[in-house]
This record gives C-alpha cells, structure tokens and sequence, in this order.
C-alpha cells in the first residue's frame, strides 16, 4: 500500500510518499493512524492532533474509520490553502 | 474543463478561446486569483502550491459537474497551477459563461469557494528574508464553501 | 473608471490594464455582457443600443461610487458601448479588482444588478426579416437590483 | 427648456429634441405632462401610461411631481434596457 504525505506533513516527516506491507493487526484506518504513530517520536508527534489532517483513500477524502482491504493508496495532508 | 499545470496562463486569452462566436453566449464572468504580496500581514516574496497529482484533477472535475447541474452553463473552465510564482502570478482562473447572467455570477462564485475548501492544493509562502510559512486553513472560506451545501 | 463608447473593446486587454504589476491585488472579477442571438425566444440579427449622453456616464459613476463605498476594492471598471452590434459583440465589461474574493465578486455583480436598472440605455432588436423590436424591461432584472438596496 | 425623448417613445413622436419656452400656466411636472398630451393625438398616446415611462429632470431621475423653475433639461423614456 503506498502512503502519501502532503504539505507540512510531509516536511515535518521529511518523507513524500512510502510503500508499506500492511502488518496483520492494522486492519482499518484508525489501526493505520495508531500504527504510524508508535514507529517514531517525529510520527507520533505529526499525528498527534487529527483535526488539522485530512485523509483521502484512493483519492477519495474520508472523515469516518474505514477498512483497508484493497486499499492501494492513502494520503494525510493539512487542511487545502488553494485558490 | 479542468486543467492542471505549472505554466502560467492568461485570463484573456482563455476568455476569448472558451466563448468566442458561440452566440448563445450573453453573459461570461472570470475569477482570477493573483499572488498578493500581504497574507495576514507579512510581506511575502513568493508562492509555491503543492498539489496532489491525480486527485486534484479529481476533485476539481467533480466540482465543475456539481456547477454544472446547478446552473444553466455554456462553458466552464477551471484552470489551477502548482509550482513556484512570483508576486502578481496567476494562480487560479474559473470562467463560467451562460445565457443569464445570474447563472455565471453564481456558478464562478461557487467553483472558486468549493475549490478553496476541496481541491488539495497547498500553499507555502517565502519572504524577503527567506522565511517559510505554510499557509492555514481560513473559517471564512469554510463559511463561503458551506453556504452552497 | 466609466467609460460609454461606440467602439468595441477586448476584456482581457482591459483585465490586464487594470491589475498589471498591482501586487496588492489577489482577485479579479470580470463580466462580459454579450450579444447573443435568442432573447425571450426569437433569432436576433443585430442589436442597436441607444443611450442618453450625459446622463449615463453620471449615472455609472454614482453607482461605482456606491460599490466602491460597499466594498474593499483595489480597482474597478465599467464600460458600457452604444450604437450597432453583431452577433456575439461584447456590450458591457465590469472588472473588480480587490484583495479578497468576495468583494471583488459581490461588488461586479452588485454594478451589473444596478447598471441594468439605472444606466440610461436601451435596446433594440433586429431579427433576420428586419423587424424590430424594443427589449422590455425584465422583472428579474428589477429584483435582482432591489436585492441590494 | 429642452425636452428630450429616447427609444420606442422618440420613435413614436418622431422627435429626439425640442426646445419650448414653458407656457405660463406650467408651473410643475404635471401641469408639462399634461400640456404635451393636449398637443395632439400622437402625444395623448405616448403619454397615456406613465407606468411606463421615466423622467430624469437636469440628469437625476424624479418620481415624485416637481417645479420645474430653473431646470434646463427634462427627458422621457421608457424603462432602461442596457447591460
């Protein structure tokens, strides 16, 4: 599964984008989140205040927990400052 | 249509293109967004846009359907750019074009409100002294965006 | 800045006239009123427009007076042609130009609202068998304008 | 005084201008309306539904009666139809 990280959050993680092998207990997005946050001080700091990120599965914007069976892509970003 | 691109564009040019001798044109309204020097007070030099390839055409298609079964529209164009600008650049431009003109007024006014709050686009500022500042999230446009819904 | 003239004019031109190298400006607003060739169901061929000199360009200044008293604007303009035009010839441009897109939008909007109700000008059709007719005033247009009062 | 008329109301009365010296008994707005309809039948006509006519008086637009001492410029015309 390809995990994409956006803006301040992907500066902050000094990281673009990752390719990750799901581990057996992450079985929805609220696995995935708890699971990022456990790898590292700069992860757990990053996601720690889930109100100023914005998830998109498949490049479809979610606000509920989801299942990631078949999932191919996951991206966090910060609330969108375009126009 | 939607286009996505680093290049820079001209509001002109894009006008005449879209509606030239279609006659069934009365009305046709742009909205240009330009890099301004001041963002909540600071002196600002220039703008990069981060964007998210694939679904930001995504999300601005489905944003140009949406205006387009709310209002009686002969043309629509939304053209956004990502990259580096300079102060004065063109960032974004939505041209509507309709018999009426109530329609392209409301329709452009939308496009651009719902592409403020949808379109993951990300924009990080530099000044004069080579400061960074990721741009925040703004209530106003989440106020304008909700007013459609 | 009012301008009432004969001769056509280029919106894009007038857009980048109006806002080139003004750093202090983030939106631009444009509307282009245009001849067009169904107006309450029959073919038009030609449209003549007649006006009152003297009258209309005070008319147009007081109410850019008004939408620059409403609004934050950085620039604005309105050019309004008379005499005859073809098929798919520009009639009226109004720019707004301002540091936030809301009032550039309300305020175009507003002036069309206000110049369609106040501007001295009239219209007068030409179908394809030399008939013509005088374009009623609309109702539409009369609560649009009363919108802001 | 000049007396100006524009669109379907100068093609009905077949005159754009004209310049009157204002008869004594013409003091206001009314009593000019009323001696323009007493002109001739084509007037009448033309006058008869001021639901359907505007008057700017000098330039600004007058709905209400008024004197007309000292004005230089009156117009008649149907609703406005630009934009």
């Amino acid at each position: 599964m390809k995990i994409l990280y956006f803006a301040w959050l992907r500066a902050q993680l000094g990281m673009a984008e990752e390719t990750i092998s799901l581990p057996e207990d992450v079985n929805n997005l609220h696995d995935l989140i708890d699971w990022l946050r456990a790898r590292s001080d700069v992860f757990y700091a990053a996601f720690s205040d889930m109100d100023v990120i914005r998830i998109a599965v498949d490049q479809e914007y979610v606000t509920e927990n989801v299942p990631l069976k078949g999932v191919r892509e996951i991206a966090f970003f910060p609330p969108v400052t375009g126009g | 249509m939607v286009i996505v691109q680093e290049a820079t564009f001209d509001t002109g040019t894009e006008i005449k293109h879209l509606t030239d001798r279609n006659t069934q044109i009365g009305a046709v309204v742009s909205f240009t967004g330009l890099v301004r020097d001041f963002n909540d007070g600071s002196a600002i030099q220039s703008l990069t846009l981060e964007h998210y390839p694939g679904m930001t055409e995504k999300e601005l298609e489905k944003i140009e359907t949406q205006a387009l079964e709310r209002w009686d529209l002969t043309e629509s164009l939304i053209i956004h750019r990502y990259g580096k600008m300079d102060l004065g650049d063109p960032i974004v431009l939505v041209i509507t074009a309709s018999a009426h003109r109530k329609d392209a007024f409301e329709a452009a006014a939308f496009l651009m409100d719902w592409l403020k709050t949808k379109a993951p686009f990300w924009k990080l500022e530099e000044n004069a002294s080579g400061n960074q500042n990721w741009v925040s999230e703004r209530s106003s446009d989440i106020d304008a965006a909700e007013e459609w819904e």
